[in-house]
C-alpha cells in the first residue's frame, strides 16, 4: 500500500518533460540539446512506469521503458558522434551554424 | 511508514526537478551533465517506489553509467570550445516556441487535473512485480522479437557512431606508387591524412 | 471482270490519274508522278464509291466486326512501341515503318464507311476494365465521330510524310510521338466511357508536348509548358466534375459507372448541373480554343515543327469541339441550352471577329494562321451553340474542312520555313515570280480557308449561318449572331488576302528570295491529297452529310427532350434519374446494366461480343426495373 | 427543231451542262497545261471553248419555251433544315428562262469577241496562258451565276466571279498597285456577299426555300414583321439611361420583304459598284483592258441588276426597298457622272461612265421597270464593251512608245489619232453616240429613255397585309428621279464626247512623229507592266507613226459597234417594236401587276422624250465647243477660277480617303486594340499573372525555411498546440434513441463524452438547469407535438458549444424522428407521373427574353 498517489509521479514527469522541451527550444549548445532530449525520454519512461504501476497485470509499461532506454543509449551515441563530426567541420558548438539546409 | 515514503518521494523528485533545471540552465556543459546525472538517479529512485527494481538498476547501469559518461567523454574531448558563446541571432522564434509550449502545457495540466477524480492512494502492487524474475519472464516470453531487434539496432548504432566519429580516413595502402607523374594528386591525399590526425589531437 | 471492263467501269478515275501524273512539268521523279496519279485516282474512286444513293440504308447492313476500333487504336500504339525496337541508325526503316503503320491505319479506317450510319452506335466493343468502379473499355462510332476519325487517319500519314522532310534529328523519337499521338487521338474520338475518354485526352497531350519541346523553335520549352499547363487545368476541372457525376449516379442507382450512356440519364440539381457544365466546358473551351483561354495556341504553333503544327491544328483542336458536342451538350443539355445565347456571343465576338482582327495584325505567318484557326473554330462553336440539325451538321463538316485547309496552310508555311528559316511576312515579298506553282497552291488553299464557294470552307460556313438564324435556342439574339457570323466572312478575306499580297505579290525586293526553289516533288505529293479533298468536300458535301445526318438528328432530338426535362425537373438540392424511355433505344444499346432486348439474360450470347451479356452483377438489373416500374 | 426538242427535254436539259462544261474545261486545260500548249494552242482552246458555249446558248435560246424554263439538276449539294424543321434540299441545279437566256447570250457573245480581241492584245505577255485560264474561269463563273436555279448556286457564281476579278485585276502582280487593287475589289465584293448571305438566311427563315420559283410563289410569306433587337432584349432595367437605346423595350420592326430587299441591294451594290461600295471599280482599271471590257463593263457589274430583276417578286412587295434602289441608282449616276467630267485617264473616264450607267439601270429596276432596266444592261454591254476595246486599241498603239501604263492611258499623250486609226475612231464615235443617246440610231437612247419614262410615270401599289404598315412612295419621287436622270444624261454625253475629241481630234501630243524612227532594239516584252521607262528622256521624245490595231482587234470593235446601233430596236416601246420585251413578259408577269402608270401621264410619252434629246444635244455640242473649237481652253479657265472645286472633283470627291479615315480606320484601330488586349490583358492576366502569383507565394514560403533546428522545433510546437486546441475544443453531439417514441412518446438523448466536459440540457418550458455531469436526458412527447432540445457542453476552460435537436412525434402513423443534416436514405426520388410531352418542350426552353 503506497500512500503516494500516482498523480504526483505524473506531475514530476510532466515538469521534467517541460524542462527538457524548453531546454531544447532555448539553448543553442548542441550538447545541451542532446541532454534535454534525454530528459524528455526519461520523463516519458517515468510516466510509463507509473501507469504500469496502477495497471499491474503485466509489465508492458516497464518493458517498453526498457526498450526506450536501449534506443536512447543508441541515439545518444550516434548523436554525440554527429556532434563530434560537426565540431570538426565547423569548430563550434552553436546549433545556429548548422543551417546548410537553408533554401 | 507513510512519512518515510513521502520523504523519499520528495527527495527523489526534488533531485529530478533540480537536475533537470540545472541541465537546461547551466552555461557549462559539464554542470549540465551533472544535472542530467542527478535527474537520472532521481528517476531511478522513483522507479524503486513504483515497484520497478530491475528498471531502476538498468537506469543506473545504462543511463547513468554509460550515457552520461559518454557525454562527459565528449565534453572532455571538445575541451573549452564546448561552451558556445552568446548569440541572440534567431532569438524570436525560439522564445516564441518556448513561451507557447509553456502556456499550452500549463493549460493541458489544468485541463487534465480538473477532469481527474482527485488523488487516491495506490493499491498494493502484486508481489514479484518489477523484480528481475517477473520482468525477465515477461521480457523473454512476450517481448523476445523486439529484444532481438533492439540488439541489431544497438549494433548498427555502434557501427554508425564509430564511422561518423572517425571522419574521412584515407587508406594508406592505397597511396599512389612513387614516381606517379601526377605528383599533385598524391600530395592532396597526404594533405587529407595529416589534417585529420592533427585535429584529433588538438 | 476483264481489264477492258475495268477500264470502262473506272475510266474517270483512270483518266484523272493519268492527267495528274503528267501534270508536273520539267524534271519530276517518276516515283512522285506515280504517287500523284495514284492519289488522284484513289480520290476519284472514293467519291464514286461513297456517292450517296437514296435509300442506301435499306440494303443488308454488313456485319460490324466488333474489334475494328480496337485494331484502329491499337495498331498505332503498338507501332509506337514497335518503332522503339528498330535500331536508331536505320532511318529509312524507322520512317518506312511509321508510314506503313499510319497508311494501313487509314485503309482500315475506310472499312468504317462500309456500314450505313443508322442512328445509334456502330462497331461497338465493350469490355470491363476496372469493374469495381464500373469503368469499361467502351468504344463505338456514330455519324458524328466517323468523319473525325477518318480526318485523323487521313492527316496522320500526311503530317508524318511532311515532317520527315524537314526533321532530321532524333527521328526515332519523332516516329514514336507521331504514332502514340495518332493512337491517343483515335481513342479519344471513339471512347464512350468518360474515364477512358479522360485517359486518351491526357495521353494525347504528352507526345504533343514532347514534339514541341524537342523539335520546336526558339522558346520551345515555354510554349510547350504553356500548352501543357493550360490543358491540364482544364482536364483537372473535367475530372472533378466527372467523378461527382459518377458518384451521384452511384448514389441514385447504387451501381458505379463512368459510362456516357448511363451518366446521361442523370439529371443533377440545378446549381450542380451548372457547375459541372462549366467544369466540362472550360476544359473543352481551352482545347478548342475559345476566346479567353486561346493564348496558348499561337505560341504552340509558332514553336511547333511543321508535322506537329499540322496535327495540332488539323486534329487536336477538333477533339475540343467534338467533346463539347458529345459530352457537354450530351450530359448537361439544360445549361447548354440556357447559356446558348451568351456562349454564341462569345464565340462570335471573341472567336470569329477577334480572331480575324488579331490575325490581320500579326507579323508571323504561323501566328496568323493560328489566329485564323481561332476564327474558324469560333464558327464551329457557333454552330454547336445554335443547336439546330443544320448548325450541328455544318459544325461537324466545318471541323473536317478546317482540318484540311489549315493542315494544308501549315504544310505550305512549312515549305517556305524550310527554305528561309523565318516566318516573318516582312522577310518575303513578291516570291510569286520565283515560286509560281507554290503561289498557285497557296492562293488556292487561301480561298478554301476564306470560304469561297466551290471549295470546302464555304459549305460549312453556309450551313452554320443558316442554322444560327433558324435556331430557337438563340432566341432574339439569332439575328445579331447571324450578322456577326457573316461579318466574319468579310474579315476572313481581309486578313488572308493582305497576308497573301504581302508575301507573294508586289516587287521582288529581298535578295535572299531571288534564289528560292519552287515546291519540291515530295512537298507536292504531301499537299496533293489535301488540295483534292478541298474540291471534293466543296463540290460533293452530300457524301459526308448523308452519313452524319441520322446521328445528328438523334443527338438533336435527344438534346431537345432531355434539356426540356432537365430544366423542368432539376430542383435545388435533389439529383434525379430520368427514366430510360426518354432516350431512344438505339442510344442506350450498350449502356451498363441495360440488358439487350429479347436476349436471354443468363447465358452469355454466343456470336455477339459475349462479354457484353455478362454484364456486371445482378443488382443492375434492378436499375432497369426500378426506372421502369415508377 | 422538233428533233432537238426531243433530244433535249425541257426538264433535263443537258445542253446546259455543255454550256457550263466548255469554259470550265478551257480554264482547266489552259491553266494546267497552258505552258506546254504554247500561245497558239491556248488561243485555240480558249476561243473554241467560248465559241462552242456561244453556239449552245444560241441553240438554248431558240429552244426556250414561251412559258416555264429549261432545267438541269446535276446532284444534291446539301440539305438544310428550315424553321419548322422541314428539310430544304439545295441542289446543284441550273435553269434558263428568257432573262437568263438573254444574259447567257451577252456573256458568251461579248465574251467570245473579247477573247478574240485579247488573244491579239496580250500576244507578247508572258502570262498568256494564265490570262486565258482566268478569262475562261470567269465566263464559267458568270454562267453559273446567271443559270443558277437557286440562290445558293447564284451565290457560288457570285463569289466565283469576284474571285476571277481578283485574279484578273491583280494579273500583273509584279506591281504592288495592281495587287492592292485586286485585293480591294475582292474585299468590297465580299462586303456585298455578306449582305447576300444575310438575305439568304432571311429567305430560308421566312420563305423556306432558296429556289427562285419557290421564292416567287412563297414571296407573300415575306409580308410579316421582323423584330430586330439590337442586342437582344435583356432586361435593360439595370443599365444606365443612355444605354436604353441599345436595349429598347420595343423591338425595331421592319417588313421582312424590305429587310431582304435591302440586304440583296447591299450585295448588288457591292457587285455592281453602287454608292456605298463603288470605290473598287475605278481601281479595277489596273487590270488589262480586255478584262475591264468583259468584267467591268459587260458582264460582272450587271450581275447586281440581274439579281434584282430575278428577285423582282420580293422587291415589289416593299416599295421602301424599291425606293432605296432607285434613289441610290440616281445618286450614283449623278456622282459618277460629275467625277467623269475631269478625269484625264481614258480608262478611268470609261470606268466612271460604267458606274453612272449602272446607276441608270438601278433607277430602271428601282422604279419597277424591270424589263427596261434589264434592256439597258443589254445595250450597255455592247456600247461599253466597244468603248473599252476602242480605248484598249488606242492604249495598245500608244504603248508601243510609252511603256509606263499610267502615262500610256493619259489622254494628255493622245489627240489627233483619227488620221492614224480610222476604224477605232469610227467605232468609238458610234459607241459614243449610243451611250450619249443619239435619238433613233443610238441604242442608249431607247434604253435610257425607256427608263426615264418609266421613272417619270411610276406609281407603285403597296401590297397590303395584316398588321403591316407599308411605306408609300411620295408622288414627287418619280419626277425627281426623272430630272436627275436627265441632268446625268447631259454630263454623260459631255464627258463621252470630251474623251472622243481629246483622243481623236486636235494634234497628236504623244511624241514627235518621225516615220523613220526605229525601236532602239531592246525587244522587251510587256512583262513587268507599269514600271517607269527608265531610259525615258524627259521633254520632247520621238516615236514611230501610231498604227491602227491589227485585224483581230478591229473585228470585235466593228461587230460591237454594229450591235450598239441595232440592239436599240429590240425594245423600242415608243415605236412598238419590242421583241425582247415580249420575250421577257412572262418572267416579270407577277411583279408588273403591282406597277401602275401614274394617272394623267398617258399622253406625255413623246413630249417627255424632248428633255432627253435636249440633254444629248447640250452635252455633245458643249463638248465640241469646249474641246474641238477652243482646244480645251474653257476647262483650263474653269480650273483656274475654281481651283479647289476642280481639285476636289478630280480627286473623286476624296471618297476613298473618307472611307480610309472612317470605316477602314475604325476596323484598323479595333484590330490594334484587340492585338494589344490579346498580348497584355488576355495573355497577360491568364498566363503571366498567374505565373507571377505562384512565384510570389513561393518566395514568401521560402522565408520560413531558415535551416536552423530550433526554428523547425518551434514551428512543430505551434502546430502541435494548434491541433491540441482543436482537439480540446468542446463539440456538442448526442445520439437520439427513439424506439420507445410511438408507444410512450419518450425519447432518450445521450451526449457524447469528452475530456473535462460538463453538460446542460435546455428544453423550452423547463426551468434553467446548471452544468452537471448528466450525459443522459429523456424527453416526454405527446402525439403530434414537436419540441426543441438544446444540449450545451462546457469544458475545463469554460468555452462552450451547443446543439439543438428537434423531436417531433407524428399524430398517427409511425414516423422516425428526422435528424437534421443526415443524408436522405438513398432510395430513388419519386418522379411526377410521365414525362413532359416532347412538343411542349420548345417553348419551355426558350432562354429568357424571347419575344
Amino acid at each position: 500500500m503506497s500512500s503516494v498517489p500516482i498523480e504526483y509521479y505524473l506531475v514530476v514527469a510532466a515538469v521534467l518533460f517541460i524542462t527538457g522541451a524548453i531546454g531544447f527550444l532555448l539553448r543553442r549548445n548542441l550538447l545541451i540539446l542532446l541532454m534535454s532530449i534525454e530528459l524528455m525520454l526519461n520523463a516519458v519512461n517515468l510516466t510509463l512506469v507509473a501507469y504500469n504501476r496502477i495497471h499491474p497485470l503485466n509489465h508492458n509499461g516497464q518493458i517498453f521503458t526498457f526498450f526506450v532506454i536501449a534506443v536512447a543509449a543508441a541515439e545518444a551515441s550516434v548523436g554525440l558522434a554527429i556532434v563530434l563530426a560537426f565540431y570538426r567541420v565547423r569548430r563550434t558548438m552553436r546549433s545556429d551554424e548548422a543551417d546548410l539546409l537553408r533554401s | 511508514m507513510k512519512i518515510f515514503e513521502l520523504a523519499f518521494f520528495f527527495l527523489a523528485s526534488l533531485l529530478v526537478v533540480l537536475g533537470g533545471f540545472f541541465t537546461v540552465a547551466s552555461r557549462n556543459p559539464i554542470r549540465g551533465a551533472m544535472g542530467l546525472l542527478s535527474a537520472i538517479v532521481g528517476i531511478a529512485g522513483l522507479y524503486l517506489m513504483l515497484a520497478a527494481e530491475f528498471l531502476a538498476a538498468i537506469q543506473i547501469l545504462v543511463y547513468a553509467g554509460a550515457v552520461v559518461v559518454l557525454f562527459l567523454f565528449v565534453i572532455m574531448l571538445l575541451g573549452p570550445s564546448a561552451t558556445s558563446g552568446r548569440d541572440t541571432r534567431s532569438a524570436l522564434p525560439r522564445y516564441l516556441g518556448a513561451g507557447v509550449l509553456l502556456a499550452a502545457s500549463v493549460g493541458a495540466l489544468v485541463l487534465v487535473f480538473s477532469a481527474s477524480a482527485g488523488p487516491r492512494a495506490l493499491s498494493a502492487a502484486p508481489t514479484g512485480m518489477g523484480t528481475v524474475e517477473g520482468f525477465g519472464r515477461e521480457l523473454f516470453t512476450q517481448a523476445v522479437v523486439p529484444f532481438e531487434i533492439a540488439g541489431v539496432l544497438l549494433l548498427i548504432a555502434v557501427v554508425g557512431a564509430v564511422a561518423v566519429a572517425r571522419g574521412k580516413q584515407v587508406d594508406p595502402t592505397l597511396a599512389p606508387a612513387p614516381g606517379d607523374d601526377d605528383k599533385q594528386g598524391s600530395d592532396a591525399a597526404r594533405a587529407v591524412l595529416t589534417t585529420h590526425t592533427k585535429d584529433v589531437h588538438s | 471482270m476483264s481489264p477492258f471492263d475495268l477500264v470502262i467501269k473506272y475510266w474517270l478515275a483512270l483518266a484523272a490519274g493519268i492527267v495528274a501524273g503528267i501534270l508536273p512539268r520539267g524534271e519530276f521523279p517518276a516515283r512522285r508522278r506515280v504517287a500523284l496519279g495514284l492519289i488522284t485516282a484513289l480520290t476519284v474512286l472514293s467519291v464514286q464509291w461513297l456517292w450517296p444513293v437514296e435509300g442506301a440504308a435499306a440494303e443488308a447492313t454488313a456485319d460490324e466486326w466488333p474489334h475494328l476500333l480496337n485494331v484502329l487504336i491499337g495498331m498505332p500504339i503498338l507501332g509506337a512501341v514497335g518503332v522503339l525496337f528498330i535500331p536508331r541508325q536505320m532511318l529509312s526503316l524507322v520512317r518506312g515503318f511509321t508510314l506503313v503503320v499510319l497508311g494501313v491505319g487509314f485503309v482500315v479506317s475506310l472499312a468504317l464507311l462500309t456500314v450505313p450510319m443508322t442512328p445509334g452506335w456502330h462497331f461497338q466493343f465493350i469490355k470491363d476494365w476496372i469493374p469495381s468502379l464500373g469503368i469499361r473499355w467502351h468504344v463505338a462510332v456514330d455519324g458524328i465521330s466517323l468523319w473525325l476519325i477518318l480526318l485523323t487517319t487521313f492527316i496522320g500519314p500526311i503530317a508524318a510524310y511532311a515532317s520527315f522532310g524537314s526533321i532530321k534529328t532524333q527521328v526515332k523519337e519523332l516516329c514514336f510521338c507521331l504514332l502514340l499521338l495518332q493512337g491517343a487521338m483515335l481513342g479519344a474520338f471513339v471512347a464512350l466511357d468518360l474515364f477512358l475518354f479522360f485517359v486518351f485526352w491526357e495521353l494525347m497531350l504528352v507526345p504533343m508536348y514532347v514534339m514541341i519541346g524537342i523539335w520546336g523553335g526558339a522558346e520551345k520549352i515555354k510554349a510547350a509548358l504553356k500548352l501543357f499547363i493550360y490543358t491540364m487545368t482544364g482536364s483537372m476541372l473535367m475530372l472533378a466534375a466527372m467523378v461527382y457525376l459518377a458518384w451521384t449516379h452511384q448514389r441514385l442507382t447504387g451501381v458505379w459507372s463512368f459510362d456516357y450512356l448511363a451518366l446521361s440519364q442523370v439529371v443533377l440539381s440545378r446549381p450542380a448541373q451548372m457547375m459541372c457544365f462549366w467544369a466540362f466546358s472550360i476544359a473543352f473551351f481551352i482545347k478548342v480554343p475559345m476566346w479567353p483561354v486561346h493564348t496558348w495556341l499561337p505560341d504552340a504553333h509558332v514553336q511547333a515543327p511543321t508535322g506537329g503544327s499540322i496535327i495540332l491544328a488539323a486534329v487536336m483542336l477538333k477533339i475540343g469541339t467534338y467533346a463539347y458536342l458529345r459530352f457537354s451538350m450530351g450530359l448537361f443539355p439544360g445549361p447548354a441550352s440556357s447559356l446558348a445565347a451568351n456562349l454564341a456571343g462569345v464565340a462570335i465576338l471573341g472567336g470569329i471577329i477577334y480572331g480575324a482582327l488579331v490575325a490581320w495584325k500579326q507579323a508571323d505567318v504561323k501566328r496568323l494562321v493560328a489566329y485564323s484557326s481561332v476564327a474558324h473554330l469560333g464558327f464551329v462553336m457557333l454552330g454547336l451553340f445554335g443547336v439546330t440539325p443544320t448548325g450541328i451538321q455544318g459544325a461537324v463538316l466545318q471541323m473536317v474542312n478546317h482540318g484540311i485547309s489549315t493542315g494544308a496552310l501549315f504544310l505550305l508555311v512549312g515549305v517556305i520555313y524550310d527554305r528561309r528559316h523565318t516566318r516573318l511576312i516582312s522577310e518575303f515579298g513578291g516570291i510569286a515570280k520565283v515560286m509560281p506553282i507554290y503561289t498557285a497552291l497557296f492562293v488556292l488553299v487561301t480561298f478554301s480557308s476564306i470560304g469561297v464557294p466551290g471549295t470546302n470552307g464555304f459549305v460549312g460556313e453556309f450551313m452554320i449561318i443558316m442554322g444560327t438564324f433558324t435556331s430557337e435556342r438563340l432566341g432574339t439574339f439569332a439575328g445579331i449572331h447571324t450578322i456577326g457570323a457573316s461579318a466574319g466572312v468579310i474579315l476572313a478575306a481581309v486578313y488572308m488576302l493582305s497576308a497573301v499580297q504581302r508575301v507573294f505579290f508586289g516587287p521582288l525586293t529581298h535578295p535572299k528570295n531571288k534564289g528560292l526553289s519552287d515546291i519540291s516533288p515530295r512537298e507536292m505529293v504531301a499537299i496533293a491529297p489535301l488540295v483534292l479533298m478541298i474540291f471534293v468536300l466543296g463540290m460533293f458535301p452530300s457524301i459526308f452529310l448523308d452519313r452524319m445526318k441520322d446521328s445528328v438528328a438523334m443527338a438533336y432530338d435527344q438534346f431537345k427532350t432531355v434539356s426540356g426535362q432537365a430544366i423542368l425537373f432539376a430542383d435545388e438540392q435533389q439529383a434525379k434519374l430520368l427514366p430510360a424511355d426518354t432516350f431512344s433505344p438505339a442510344f442506350l444499346k450498350g449502356a451498363p446494366g441495360v440488358k439487350e432486348e429479347g436476349e436471354p439474360e443468363a447465358p452469355p450470347e454466343a456470336g455477339d461480343e459475349g462479354v457484353q451479356g455478362a454484364a456486371p452483377t445482378r443488382r443492375d438489373g434492378v436499375l432497369a426495373d426500378r426506372g421502369g416500374d415508377r | 427543231m422538233e428533233a432537238l426538242r426531243t433530244l433535249f427535254p425541257a426538264s433535263d436539259f443537258t445542253l446546259l451542262a455543255a454550256i457550263l462544261a466548255l469554259p470550265a474545261l478551257g480554264a482547266l486545260v489552259n491553266g494546267l497545261f497552258g505552258k506546254r500548249l504554247g500561245k497558239e494552242g491556248v488561243r485555240l482552246m480558249a476561243l473554241a471553248a467560248l465559241g462552242g458555249s456561244f453556239l449552245a446558248s444560241v441553240l438554248t435560246y431558240l429552244l426556250l419555251p414561251a412559258e416555264g424554263k429549261l432545267t438541269w439538276t446535276a446532284w444534291r449539294w446539301i440539305s438544310i433544315q428550315g424553321r419548322m424543321g422541314q428539310s430544304i434540299p439545295i441542289d446543284v441545279a441550273f435553269s434558263v428562262d428568257a432573262l437568263s437566256g438573254t444574259m447567257m447570250l451577252v456573256i458568251t457573245g461579248v465574251g467570245f469577241l473579247i477573247h478574240l480581241y485579247s488573244s491579239e492584245y496580250m500576244k507578247n505577255d508572258p502570262g498568256f496562258h494564265r490570262f486565258f485560264a482566268y478569262l475562261n474561269l470567269f465566263c464559267f463563273a458568270m454562267l453559273t451565276l446567271v443559270m443558277g436555279d437557286n440562290l445558293a448556286m447564284l451565290f457560288v457564281g457570285w463569289e466565283g466571279v469576284g474571285l476571277c476579278s481578283y485574279l484578273l485585276i491583280g494579273f500583273w502582280y509584279g506591281e504592288d498597285k495592281n495587287a492592292a487593287a485586286g485585293k480591294k475589289a475582292f474585299i468590297v465584293n465580299r462586303i456585298g456577299d455578306f449582305g447576300l448571305l444575310v438575305a439568304m438566311a432571311l429567305i430560308v427563315y421566312y420563305v423556306g426555300t432558296l429556289r427562285f420559283d419557290g421564292i416567287q410563289s412563297g414571296a407573300s410569306s415575306l409580308l410579316q414583321n421582323v423584330k430586330i433587337w439590337p442586342i437582344g432584349n435583356m432586361s435593360s432595367g439595370t443599365l444606365p439611361g443612355f444605354l436604353h437605346f441599345l436595349l429598347p423595350e420595343q423591338p425595331v420592326t421592319i417588313l421582312a420583304a424590305t429587310a431582304v430587299g435591302l440586304m440583296v441591294f447591299l450585295g448588288c451594290a457591292g457587285k455592281s459598284a453602287q454608292i456605298p461600295l463603288y470605290i473598287w471599280l475605278p481601281d479595277a482599271m489596273a487590270g488589262p483592258t480586255p478584262v475591264s471590257a468583259l468584267i467591268h463593263a459587260a458582264t460582272m457589274v450587271t450581275a447586281g441588276v440581274y439579281l434584282v430583276a430575278r428577285l423582282s417578286a420580293v422587291f415589289v412587295l416593299s416599295p421602301a426597298a424599291l425606293a432605296v434602289v432607285a434613289v441610290t441608282g440616281a445618286l450614283t449616276a449623278l456622282l459618277a457622272a460629275t467625277i467623269g467630267l475631269f478625269q484625264n485617264d481614258l480608262k478611268k473616264v470609261l470606268a466612271y461612265s460604267t458606274v453612272s450607267q449602272l446607276g441608270y439601270m438601278f433607277i430602271g429596276v428601282g422604279v419597277g421597270a424591270f424589263a427596261a432596266g434589264f434592256f439597258h444592261v443589254f445595250t450597255h454591254a455592247f456600247f461599253k464593251a466597244c468603248l473599252f476595246l476602242g480605248a484598249g486599241s488606242v492604249i495598245h498603239a500608244i504603248h508601243v512608245r510609252i511603256h509606263d501604263t499610267d502615262r500610256s492611258q493619259d489622254m494628255g499623250n493622245m489627240g489627233g489619232l483619227k488620221a492614224y486609226m480610222p476604224i477605232t475612231r469610227w467605232t468609238y464615235l458610234i459607241a459614243c453616240f449610243a451611250i450619249a443617246g443619239l435619238p433613233i440610231l443610238g441604242s442608249g437612247f431607247w434604253s435610257k429613255d425607256e427608263i426615264l419614262w418609266k421613272a417619270f410615270t411610276v406609281d407603285i401599289m403597296a401590297v397590303s397585309a395584316p398588321g403591316v404598315s407599308q411605306w408609300m412612295w411620295p408622288s414627287w419621287l418619280g419626277r425627281a428621279i426623272y430630272w436627275a436622270g436627265v441632268t446625268g444624261a447631259v454630263f454623260t454625253s459631255f464627258y463621252m464626247f470630251r474623251s472622243y475629241f481629246r483622243t481623236f481630234h486636235g494634234e497628236f501630243r504623244g511624241w514627235k512623229i518621225d516615220p523613220t524612227w526605229k525601236d532602239p532594239g531592246h525587244g522587251h516584252g510587256h512583262d513587268d507592266h507599269g514600271h517607269d521607262d527608265h531610259h525615258e528622256e524627259h521633254g520632247e521624245i520621238t516615236g514611230p507613226v501610231p498604227h491602227e490595231s491589227p485585224l483581230p482587234m478591229t473585228i470585235p470593235l466593228m461587230v460591237l459597234a454594229a450591235f450598239s446601233i441595232g440592239a436599240g430596236f429590240l425594245v423600242a416601246e415608243p415605236i412598238h417594236v419590242a421583241p425582247l420585251a415580249h420575250k421577257l413578259e412572262p418572267v416579270f408577269a407577277l411583279s408588273s401587276r403591282a406597277i401602275r402608270q401614274r394617272e394623267g401621264t398617258e399622253g406625255l410619252l413623246f413630249p417627255m422624250m424632248l428633255p432627253g434629246i435636249a440633254a444629248f444635244l447640250a452635252g455633245t455640242v458643249g463638248a465640241m465647243v469646249v474641246y474641238q473649237n477652243r482646244r480645251g481652253e474653257p476647262e483650263r479657265r474653269f480650273a483656274t477660277m475654281f481651283p479647289r472645286l476642280h481639285r476636289l472633283i478630280y480627286d473623286k470627291w476624296r471618297i476613298d480617303e473618307l472611307y480610309d479615315a472612317t470605316v477602314v480606320g475604325m476596323v484598323d484601330a479595333l484590330a490594334d486594340i484587340f492585338t494589344i488586349a490579346d498580348k497584355w490583358i488576355v495573355d497577360g492576366i491568364l498566363a503571366k499573372f498567374t505565373a507571377a502569383l505562384v512565384g510570389f507565394f513561393g518566395t514568401v514560403l521560402r522565408a520560413f525555411q531558415t535551416g536552423r533546428v530550433q526554428v523547425y522545433a518551434a514551428a512543430m510546437v505551434l502546430g502541435l498546440v494548434g491541433v491540441g486546441w482543436f482537439m480540446v475544443k468542446p463539440h456538442a453531439d448526442a445520439t437520439v434513441n427513439d424506439e420507445a417514441l410511438r408507444r410512450s412518446g419518450e425519447v432518450k438523448l445521450s451526449a457524447a463524452p469528452g475530456l473535462g466536459y460538463s453538460y446542460r440540457w435546455d428544453t423550452p418550458g423547463v426551468s434553467e438547469t446548471t452544468f452537471a455531469k448528466t450525459t443522459e436526458h429523456t424527453v416526454k412527447l405527446d402525439p403530434g407535438e414537436t419540441k426543441d432540445v438544446t444540449l450545451r457542453v462546457r469544458n475545463a476552460w469554460g468555452s462552450e458549444s451547443s446543439e439543438t435537436f428537434t423531436l417531433t412525434r407524428p399524430a398517427g402513423g409511425r414516423r422516425g424522428a428526422t435528424e437534421p443534416g443526415a443524408l436522405p436514405a438513398p432510395q430513388p426520388p419519386t418522379l411526377p407521373t410521365g414525362t413532359i410531352p416532347a412538343e411542349r418542350i420548345p417553348d419551355l426552353i426558350q432562354p429568357k427574353g424571347l419575344q
